[in-house]
Formats: structure tokens, sequence, C-alpha cells
């Protein structure tokens, strides 16, 4: 698409903050209005910005659709992978509790939830991004 | 008769209102050709859903689930809704991501988005 | 009890959800790795399936609390004999199917899309197995969900685009279904406060009158007869199951249905109850009234068609409906007659699918003519068709013909003359559409348009659908081996005892 | 009733025969040997049973649980001796025609032939030694199953579209009796055979009247008109086929279940207080004269045969119907003598086809010039049906005469001896062309040869069986019958 | 397709409004369902888990499971959406 130097500015300036700002949705959950699934939303957002902006190469530079969908792993892997991690302490799946009595740190529940909402954020962030990825490429006509 | 289905109205308007965007997509979904607005009119749908739920789980003064301080006893609404709404919502985003998948390769086949258009394409082999 | 077994439940589903995370990864590096994957953690699940069964039909009920939060605040796993067996009969046709896949998704998926479509078809297992043994109704919504989106996306994924259209109509009929689920289950929360399916059916009786509940009840039977194509809101199955890949096909006409029809009877029977739709809310004669027409309705119209999986798949209609019928019924001999049907259709339909998807393999086409004389060439192939159709007629002693065995008698002991009768004629019918293709592929060699394919199906197609076929006849002569899980399971949802 | 595993047997060897002939498939020879083999062991095993039968005991077995109301289970009664022994002394001659047949006629698909004749035999076995309605029921089923293949040997349009009759008539009747059994279980709460009956007292007359009439609708095996026209139709079918048909199993299975009814759910007592017997006299009488008038107007020789078997069917019904001591003992013993004698006259048609090639008796001018043999044969057993001396069909005939007299019933006497007359009437003709008219020129016999010896050999043993059993009735049907029939009355009457 | 669309609709339409009448008043605290579970909830959240949000509590550890499937449901899009869309994907 045509060069549009007012958007990539703008976007240039407001990407870091857009991403910024989700990070603090998705650790701000715990104790306030937030969570991954919300953070995890607007950190896809960035990118859909950055797609208009520079298109799919700028995009691709920075997440393409293998980075992506790894990604999107590693954040259910993380949410699943907690889940499991109770089950070795001896707790039942996804029972925090257990690891916090075992480990004797207190409040380790609510920091546990903290990394969860982070996988969940992850993956959101990861699959939405992959959506807009294959939404946008237009080569998947052309190519085979 | 009538003022008390007025009250009835007027104490569950909620109900009516989110169920009238409920038919609006449901009806959207069925009667539309155009596939685009079929997934409008099913997102409508789910959203009425959202909001039916949402509606239900509001208490008359009481503030959003977050705990406030100790001691200042306060009413919250209920909290359950949201979550299963926060799920609702991630399934209804993921049906239009692959309703919109599915869409843009009859696209890309058809070159059509219109289903009694698609009807004609089928018709030639 | 040894802390792995202890865990199995849960294993069972998160553990494939893994699975399916490195099953990506893996294909990302070498395509070639995604199906042992799959082929293993499908196994994996079917043992587990097995060991859970055994535990409960020694142990008694399963409870498990995720999160070690006890319900009605958590969400827990629930496996009694009646899931237990669901949970088998799925996960041994996924494992079955997952074998047949190897060559059975050479001809309809590309092969640079192969990884991505075993991570879906993991995770439609998975979450299939997670809607057969949650005990949270809106949990029950999510796996749901997973399953759904998952299958959307399966039917649509075939080289053949008129899939295309047929996975978005099953999108759009599917996503109303879910829709009123999801609203029938927040009525249910409106009424009672609580999501867990057995609180619920505690504390549902003293809400019966209320129009919320029969609404609840209404949206949600409607919600699942779209997902189960009950007559006459079966308007997505032909196609769908006409289009979408072979494999594809056959999950969704075994495992996919059979679970969301497991659903279906547990909503009706262990959140709502016996007496809640034989007195407080009667629905039993309507449903029997409606299952009989599909039966009929079905079996002619599968009579109709030229497209070998297209009258499978009214065929498939039709044979829903005797698990309705079983609903409609309701009594001991009839829902053990439903149940038992459950596993007798899986493995014939499963059965006949398959063969449809190796004829096509073989021969290219679907249309029946065209199939004279293949009894020559694929002998085994056309052997086990008549084996698994003569099931669907239910001539003794095939499973078929067990499963209608109980329900005529079910509805004999009902005093349901007229119905019963429904049955023989439904089977009757069956004898028509069945037999067509088999008189066609056995007396081929006396018509001109034979068709000579090279040869016998490959192995890891012909073995999973001979397991099948010998099923349909060694199932109903030891018919008593499933019957010992479904008593106990039947008398469950009774509520007798 | 001493348990015993002998009554298996005789279904387990022409099943383990079946699986061996699909595996030597391809050698003929051993093929035909492992047919032969099986049938003559199963003619021994068969009759190893006979003497503790005779002493009134009963041997009985239960495979396994099935179903609610009928365990599989196997049962050896007199009656179902009677049954036993017939199908498999036929089905020893028959397997031994039918090799000489099939070879002479270089059929196709002879493999899968034997493979369904084996397991055939072995589903009639089941329907004889059934211990309750559900095992008849199963055993019942898979005949009609395995006999499809049989009568669509030919894979001709006519022959599937006679297949399509055959199966639409069949499992429709299968359907019926399956109905019936859920019923009768459902009333009483089993449905084990028990001499005298068990449906008593259960359940209101006209409920019972229409069970009956369900029943009837299930054997429609028996051929009783107007449900014969599978019968007819089935002619298509390779003549061992038509005999296994006629004479071996599917026919016979059809009247045997009848009087299985009659004797063993209903009891005489019930059926004359329900006054079943006159229904069930009134479709016997219709059927028996019907059924002889369509013989005479066929000119192809096994469709007349046909319609000769409907009639002599009804006879046996016709003796059921009579409910007295004379009339059963007739309908019983009249199902092995007819099957002997019938099996004679297809095999004699077979023949005349191996050795003619034709098949409408107008073109058999003279033939028995070059095919002696068989002729003469052939006119002992058409006499032997028309009820003359020295032939068994007369002492059946003469028990069911005596019964109608018993029975007080005139007209059926009448039936009897009018369709006696009839059953010359249609029979004669045919001897006098083969034997007695001279062929039209002496040309036209050039091509005509004796049939081979397989087949002949048959031919002569059934007439050399059905004159023995003239002389000695007693050894064993007559027997048999009267155990039977002191078990189902109680002691006489 | 209008006219079954109607149909439905209105199907539907009677069944909601006719539940609406049974349904308690827009914003009534002794709702059945604001009582139950959710009371539980609102007292236990912060000795059992010692967060203020509720809702991310209830989310992430009452029903935990809920949202691992609806991770799971997200995935399974995305995938989905590559399984329909990219060809000749991943090389």
């Amino acid at each position: 698409m045509r060069e549009n130097v007012v958007i990539r500015t703008v976007a240039r300036l407001s990407i870091p903050f857009i991403q910024l700002f989700s990070l603090y949705v998705i650790v701000h959950g715990a104790s306030g209005a937030g969570g991954g699934f919300q953070g995890g939303v607007v950190f896809a957002a960035s990118f859909i910005l950055m797609l208009i902006a520079f298109g799919l190469s700028g995009i691709r530079s920075r997440l393409g659709e293998k980075g992506a969908m790894v990604l999107a792993t590693v954040g259910l892997f993380i949410y699943a992978g907690i889940g499991l991690l109770c089950t070795l302490f001896s707790g039942n799946y996804l029972e925090y509790a257990a690891i916090e009595s075992a480990l004797g740190i207190p409040h380790i529940h609510a920091f546990l939830i903290d990394i969860v909402e982070a996988g969940i954020g992850i993956t959101v962030m990861a699959v939405m991004t992959l959506i807009i990825l294959d939404f946008a490429d237009r080569e998947g006509m052309i190519r085979d | 008769m009538t003022e008390e289905l007025f009250t009835l109205f007027l104490s569950r308007y909620n109900y009516w209102m989110a169920i009238v965007l409920m038919l609006i997509g449901l009806y959207a979904l069925i009667a539309k050709q155009n596939l685009i607005k079929k997934i409008i009119g099913l997102n409508i749908f789910q959203t009425a859903i959202f909001l039916f739920y949402i509606s239900f789980a509001d208490v008359t003064g009481g503030t959003a689930p977050i705990l406030l301080p100790e001691g200042t006893g306060a009413l919250y609404v209920n909290p359950v809704p949201h979550v299963l709404m926060l799920t609702a919502i991630v399934v209804g985003v993921s049906t239009t991501a692959v309703a919109l998948s599915i869409v843009v390769r009859i696209s890309r086949e058809y070159n059509v988005i219109d289903d009694d258009e698609l009807g004609e394409v089928m018709q030639r082999p | 009890m040894n802390p792995v077994i202890a865990h199995l439940p849960v294993l069972l589903l998160v553990l494939p959800i893994i699975a399916a995370l490195l099953i990506l990864l893996a294909g990302m590096v070498n395509r070639n790795f995604s199906y042992p994957i799959t082929l293993a953690t499908i196994s994996f699940q079917f043992a587990s399936s097995l060991i859970i069964m055994v535990s409960v039909m020694t142990g008694g009920t399963i409870h498990y609390y995720l999160g070690g939060w006890a319900p009605p605040m958590g969400i827990e796993l629930v496996i009694d004999a009646f899931n237990s067996y669901v949970l088998v009969v799925i996960l041994a046709m996924a494992l079955l199917i997952a074998v047949y896949a190897r060559r059975g998704t050479a001809l309809d998926i590309p092969p640079e899309k192969t990884v991505a479509f075993f991570v879906v078809f993991q995770l439609l297992v998975t979450g299939l197995c997670g809607m057969t043994i949650t005990g949270d109704i809106f949990n029950l919504y999510v796996f749901l969900e997973i399953a759904s989106i998952s299958t959307y996306a399966l039917v649509a994924s075939g080289r053949n685009t008129r899939s295309l259209i047929a996975g978005f109509n099953y999108l759009v009929l599917g996503s109303i279904a879910a829709g009123l689920i999801v609203l029938g289950i927040g009525f249910l929360y409106v009424a009672t406060g609580t999501l867990n399916m057995g609180e619920l059916a505690a504390m549902l009786p003293a809400s019966y009158g209320l129009a919320t509940v029969q609404a609840a009840f209404l949206l949600l039977m409607i919600g699942f007869s779209i997902k189960v194509a009950f007559f006459p809101l079966h308007l997505w199955l032909p196609d769908a199951y006409t289009e979408s890949p072979s494999v594809v096909t056959i999950l969704i006409a075994t495992a996919t249905s059979k679970v969301t029809a497991y659903a279906m009877i547990r909503v009706i029977f262990s959140v709502f109850t016996l007496q809640y739709i034989t007195e407080s809310f009667p629905v039993t004669e309507m449903i029997l009234v409606i299952a009989s027409i599909a039966i009929i309705a079905g079996a002619v119209l599968a009579i109709a068609q030229d497209n070998l999986k297209r009258m499978l798949a009214y065929s498939s209609i039709s044979q829903m409906g005797y698990i309705m019928f079983a609903i409609g019924i309701a009594n001991q001999a009839a829902l053990e007659g439903g149940l038992l049907h459950i596993l007798a259709h899986a493995v014939m339909k499963g059965c006949l699918f398959m063969v449809a998807g190796i004829l096509i393999y073989r021969t290219g086409t679907t249309a029946i003519r065209q199939f004279s004389g293949l009894s020559k060439t694929m002998p085994f192939t056309c052997a086990a068709f008549v084996l698994a159709g003569v099931s669907m007629i239910g001539i003794p002693p095939t499973i078929g013909f067990m499963s209608k065995y109980y329900l005529v008698l079910g509805a004999v002991e009902a005093g349901q003359y007229l119905a019963a009768a429904v049955l023989l004629i439904g089977s009757l019918l069956a004898v028509v559409y069945i037999w067509r293709v088999i008189e066609i592929m056995y007396s081929g060699s006396h018509q001109e348009e034979t068709l000579h394919t090279g040869a016998e199906a490959p192995l890891s197609m012909l073995v999973p659908v001979l397991i099948l076929a010998a099923s349909c006849l060694f199932l109903g002569i030891f018919v008593d081996v499933p019957l010992a899980i479904i008593e106990p399971a039947v008398t469950l949802l009774l509520g007798v005892g | 009733m001493t348990p015993g595993i002998l009554p298996l047997l005789p279904l387990l060897l022409p099943i383990a025969a079946a699986a061996l002939i699909l595996v030597v498939g391809r050698h003929e020879d051993l093929r035909e040997s492992v047919t032969l083999g099986t049938a003559g062991v199963m003619v021994v095993v068969v009759l190893a049973m006979l003497p503790e039968i005779l002493e009134g005991g009963r041997i009985s077995i239960t495979l396994l649980p099935l179903l609610p109301g009928g365990d599989l289970a196997l049962r050896v009664d007199a009656f179902g001796m009677i049954f036993a022994i017939t199908a498999s002394v036929l089905w020893f001659l028959n397997s031994l025609y039918s090799i000489g047949y099939m070879r002479a006629l270089r059929e196709h698909d002879q493999t899968r032939f034997y493979f369904c004749f084996a397991i055939a035999i072995a589903a009639a076995m089941g329907i004889a030694f059934s211990a309750n309605l559900v095992t008849l029921f199963v055993f019942y089923e898979i005949l009609t199953l395995v006999t499809y293949p049989l009568v669509v040997h030919a894979g001709t349009p006519e022959a599937l579209q006679a297949g399509r009759k055959y199966l639409a008539y069949l499992l429709g009747g299968g359907i019926c009796l399956l109905g019936a059994t859920i019923i009768t279980y459902t009333l009483t709460g089993t449905t084990e055979f028990i001499p005298g009956g068990f449906l008593a007292g259960t359940g209101t007359g006209l409920m019972l009247q229409l069970l009956f009439i369900l029943y009837m609708a299930g054997f429609v095996k028996a051929a009783w008109m107007p449900f014969h026209a599978w019968l007819p139709a089935a002619m298509v079918a390779p003549t061992p086929v038509s005999a296994f048909l006629h004479a071996v199993a599917v026919v016979t299975a059809g009247v045997f279940g009848v009087v299985r009814i009659a004797g063993w759910v209903y009891g005489t007592e019930l059926m004359a207080v329900l006054g079943l017997g006159t229904v069930l006299a009134v479709i016997a009488s219709f059927t028996i004269i019907t059924a002889s008038l369509f013989a005479l107007a066929e000119d192809n020789l096994k469709r007349r045969l046909a319609y000769s078997t409907v009639s002599q069917l009804s006879y046996i019904l016709l003796g059921v119907s009579m409910l007295s001591m004379a009339g059963l003992t007739g309908a019983m013993v009249h199902i092995p003598f007819h099957a002997f004698l019938k099996i004679t006259l297809f095999f004699g048609a077979g023949a005349i086809i191996v050795g003619s090639g034709r098949e409408a008796i107008s073109e058999m001018r003279g033939i028995g010039r070059k095919m002696p043999v068989t002729a003469v044969t052939f006119a002992a057993a058409a006499a032997g049906i028309c009820g003359l001396p020295p032939f068994c069909a007369l002492i059946s005939k003469v028990y069911l005469s005596v019964g109608a007299v018993q029975a007080g019933e005139v007209i059926l006497l009448g039936v009897i001896i009018a369709s006696s007359v009839l059953n010359v009437a249609y029979f004669f003709p045919i001897i006098y062309t083969m034997i007695v008219a001279r062929p039209p020129d002496n040309r036209a016999l050039g091509e005509v040869r004796e049939a081979p010896f397989t087949m002949l050999i048959p031919l002569i043993v059934t007439v050399a069986i059905s004159i023995a059993i003239f002389f000695f009735p007693a050894l064993p049907f007559l027997d048999l019958a009267g155990i039977a029939l002191a078990e189902i009355t109680g002691g006489g009457f | 397709m209008k006219i079954p669309a109607l149909i439905a609709v209105l199907l539907i339409g009677i069944i909601l409004f006719w539940a609406v009448e049974d349904m308690p008043a827009f914003g009534d605290p002794d709702a059945p369902a604001n009582h139950h579970v959710a009371q539980m909830y609102i007292e236990r959240t912060r000795p059992d888990i010692g967060i203020d949000n509720i809702v991310t509590a209830i989310l992430a550890s009452y029903r935990g499971f809920d949202t691992l499937g609806e991770t799971a449901v997200i995935f399974t899009a995305g995938i989905s959406v590559v399984l329909l869309l990219r060809r000749g994907g991943e090389q």
C-alpha cells in the first residue's frame, strides 16, 4: 500500500504505549479490572495497527506465522503446565493451594494466577495475530 | 391488566431488550443471503446473550465485583455471569474467526459471498 | 489408589491438549512427526478410558474436583457407569479412525495441511471427551464449543470446495444451537443459582413449575436436537456428511453425534429427571412421535439417494431417531436399547462410512451404481459392508438386532404397539437402501460399467474396517459384555435405586 | 432332559466346514469332499441322538444368555428330531447331487454356493433344535439371509428380481415373527417351548387371536396363500437350491414353526378354545385347492412343482388345524414324507435340465426313452405325492383323512380327496409326456442323454427311502411323532 | 429463506418471552442467582485466594478449568484458521 508518513509516525509513537498498556492490563488482573484476555486482545490490537501502518512485511519482520504459532502453544502450555505442576505437588489439577502449602511461600497463589493470566494473554495475543496474518495473507491465493 | 403488564415490563425490561436483540440477530443469521451479514447476525445474537447474562447479574446498588478494602461492607453484583461471559465472548470470537475464514475461502474459490449466487454456482459442475 | 490413576480423568483431557501443542510444534519441524503423536495420544486416551471404566465398575462413580474446589464452587468431573461407557465407545472409534486416517487423509487433505488437520482432529477428540466426563453444565458448553469449532473447521478442510458451503451452513446452525444451549444454561442458573449438574438435579424440583425452567428445558432440547440432527432439525447433516473429507465424516458420524446424544440424555435424565419429563412437563409422547417420524422419514430419504455417503447420512438421521425413541419410551428396556444403540450405531455406521471412504479412495466416486462388481476386486471391503449393513437392518445375531430388540421390547412393555411397529418398519426400509448397494456390489459381473479398480484397500484402512465389521457380529453374540455396564447406567438414569 | 454337547455339533460342523470351504475354495475336489464329509458326519451325529429321544428323553444345552426372554438355547425333542433327520439326510443327498449338477453346468461362484449351503443347513439344524422362540427366530433370520445368495446365484436381472421378492416376503415375515415373539414374552415372561403351550390364561382372547395371525405372518416360509409368491419366483435358482428350499430346509422350517407354535406355545386346547383351528383350516384348504389349480396351469416343470409344494405344505397346516391326534400325527409325518418325495421330483427336474436342457413340460415329449432312470424315478415320486402305494405320502394322507373324520369335518376330507384328484391331474400329464408320448421327430432327442452318475444315485436313494418308509413307517418318524404328541397332549385324547 | 427465519424467530421468541415472566426482576438482590454460589465466591475470595478481583479469582482459580477450556477454544480457532486459509503453509 502507499507510503503514508502520518500513519506510520503515529503508529510508531503509539504502538509501544498500547503494548505497555496491555501488559499493565494483564498484570493488573488480580487486583482490579483486567486480565489475560483483555490484555492479550489489546496487545494484538497493536499488531493490527502495525499491519495497517507497515503492511504484512512490516509485521512479519517482528512476528511471523511461525512465531505466532509457537507463542500460541507456549501460552496454552504455561496454563496446562501449571495445572500439571499442582498435581506433582500432590494436589488436584490446578490446585494452586497445593503448591502454596508445599513450598510454604505465602501469596504464591495470587502469583500463580498472574502467571496463568500471562499465559492466557500470550495465547490470545498470538492467536489474534495469527488470524490477522492469515486473513491478510493474500498470497495464499497465488501460492500453489 | 395492562398496568400489570406494564409493571412486569418495567421490572424486567432488561430481558425484553436482550431478547429483542437476540431475535434480530437470529433473523439476520437465517434470513440474510450475504454470508458476511449472516456472520454479523451471529454476532448480534451472541452479544444479546452476553447482555442477557450480564443483566441478570446486576444487583441494584451493587458495585463491580472487585473487593473493596476490609470493613467497607459493600454490595457486589453477581460475579459468576461475568466469568461465564468472558468465556462465551472468547468462544464467540473464535466462532466468528472460523466463520470468516470459511467465507474467505468461499470467496477465493467462487468469487461470491452470497447464498443464492452460490446456489447458482453450485448448479454448474 | 495409585496417584496417576487418581488423576486419570483430568489427564485424559489435559495431556491431549498438551499433545496437540506438541503435534503442532513437531509438525512445524517435520510434517511426518504429527501423525504418530496423534496416534499415540489417542491410544493413551483409549487405554485410560478403559482403566477408568474398570475402576468405575469396581469402585463406583468417580468425582474429581478441579483445583481442589468442592462443587458447587469448583468444577468437578463426574464419571459414572453411563459416561464411562460412552467414553470408551467414542475413544475406541477415535482410535480406529486415527489408524484409518494414515491413508484416509491422503485423498482429501493437501499434504501441507496435514499438521494443522491432526492438531484440530486431536482437539476435537479431546473436546468430546471433555463433554462426556464433565459434571458442570457450563463446562459442558465450553467443551461442546471446542468440539464444534474444530468440527466446523474439519468439515470445511477438504480439497472438495463444496465442503466449504457445507461447513458454513453447519457453523450457522451449530452456532444457533450453541446459543440456545447457553441460554438454557443461563435460565437454569437464574432459577437455581448453580451450574453443577448434581446440584441442579437436587435444586430444580423446587422450581419445576417456573416458566423459566420449562423454557430452559425447551431451549436445551432444541439446541441439542440441532446438534444431534434430530429430524426435522437435520438440515445441516446431509451436506456436512457428504461433502466433508471421509475421515471427518466418520468421526462426526460416530463420535460427535454420539457424544451430543449423550449430552442430551444426560441433561434430560440427570439434570432434569424422568419424573420431570413424564409428569411435571410431559414431553415423552411428543418425543416419541418426532422420533417415529425421524425413523421413517430418514429411511425413506435414504432410499431416494444415489450417492453412497448421502444415503448413509440420511440413514444416520433415521438411526439417531432410534436413540430419541428410547428417550420417548423412557423405561428400563428401551433405554438399555437406546444406550446399546449408541454403541451399535457407532460401530455399524463407522464401518459403513469407512467402506465408503475406501470406495472413494479406490474408485474416486460415491455414485452407488458405479460400484457394480466391486466384490470381485475388493472382497473384504464388500464383505465388511454386508456385515455392517446386515447389522444396520437388524438381523440376528448382530449388535444392530440386539439394540432393536430391546427398543421394541421396551415399546411393547410400555404398550406402545404402534411405535414398536414403526421401529420394525424402519428396519424393513433399511433393508431397501442397504440391499440396493449390496446387490450392485455383488451382481456387477453381469453389468457393463464395472470399474476395474486396482485392488483391495490398503491394510491400514482395511484393518479398522474389518475390526468394526467383526465387532458388529461379536458384540451382538456377546451382548452381555456391553450390557454389564449399560444396565447400571440405565438404573442410574432412571433414578431407580 | 439330559444336558449334552451333542446338539451343538450339527451347528458347529457346517460352520467349520463353511470356513474350510472358503479356505480351500480354489481346489474343487477338496472343497466338495469337505462338503460331503461334513454332511455324512452330520447324519451320523443326528442319528446318534435318536435312541435317547426314542426313549422319550431330551437333550438340551444353553449356549449363551442372549436376550431377556431367550437365551440362545438348544433342546432336542422328538418333533425337532423329525425335522433334523429329514434335513440332515436330505442335505447329504443334495450335496452329492449338487456336485454333479454344478459341475455339469459349469456354474460360477461355486465356493460361495457351497459356503452358503453349509451355513444354511446349520441354521436349519438350529431351527430344529431351538429351545425357545428367540433362538428359533435367530436361526430363522439367518436361514433367510444365507439362502438369498443361493436364490440369486445366477445374478441375472430376473434372478435379482426374484431375490428381492424373496427377501421382501421372508424378512417381512421375520419382522412379524420378532414382534410376535416380543409380545409373547411381555405376556408370559418366557419364550421357552413348553409341551401343551404356555399362553393359556394370559391376555385377552382377541389379543391371542391377533397374536396367532402375527405368528402365521411370521411363518410366511410355510408359503400359505396368498403369501406364496416368493416360492415360485425362487425357481430361477439352480435346482439343488430349489431342492433345498422345497424339501431340505426352508419351507419345512416354515411349517415346522407353525406346528411348534400350535403345539408348544398355544397348545391344542387353547387353539380349540380360540377357534384358531378353523382359521388355519380355512387358510389351508384355500391354499391346497388354489395352488393345485395354479399347478395345472403351469407349463414350466419347476414352477409346477413349486405350486405342488405350496399345496402339499398346506396339508400339514390342515393336519394342525384339525387339532386331533390323527391330524397332528399326519401333519408331523407329512413333513418328512413330502420332503423325500418332493426332493426326488426336483432331482428329476434338475437331471432333465442337465441331460436335455429343457424346462418346459411340453418340450419333454419322450425324453424318457433317452433318460430312463430319471423318468422312472420321477414318475414314482409323482405317484407317491398323489398318495398311491407303495409310497410314504399315502400314510400321512390316511392319517390326515382319519383326523378329518375324527374332527367331524367332512369338508376337510373333501378337500383332501379333491386335491389328490388334482395332484393326479397335474402330475400324470408330465409322466405321460416323458415316458409314453413319442418324440415329435426322431432328431428331436439328438442331444439328450442320461444325467451323470452322481445325480442319479440321490434320485434312486430318495425313492428307495420313500418306499422303505411305506413298509416300515414306525422307524423312526411315526414313533417320534407319537412321542411328540404324547408330550403336547399330555398322553393323548 | 425469509419464512423459515420468521417461523424460527417466532418460536424462539415465544419461548423466551414466556420465560421472562417468572424471572426475578432487574437488579433484584434476592434472586436465587445472586445468592447461592455467587455469595460464596464473594465471601471466600479474599480468605481463599487473597486477591481483590473476584472475577479473576473465579476465572483463574475456582472455575480455572473453564478458562483452560476457553484458551483451548481460541487455540483451536487459531489453528482452524490456519487449516482453512493457509496454502503451502509452514515452510
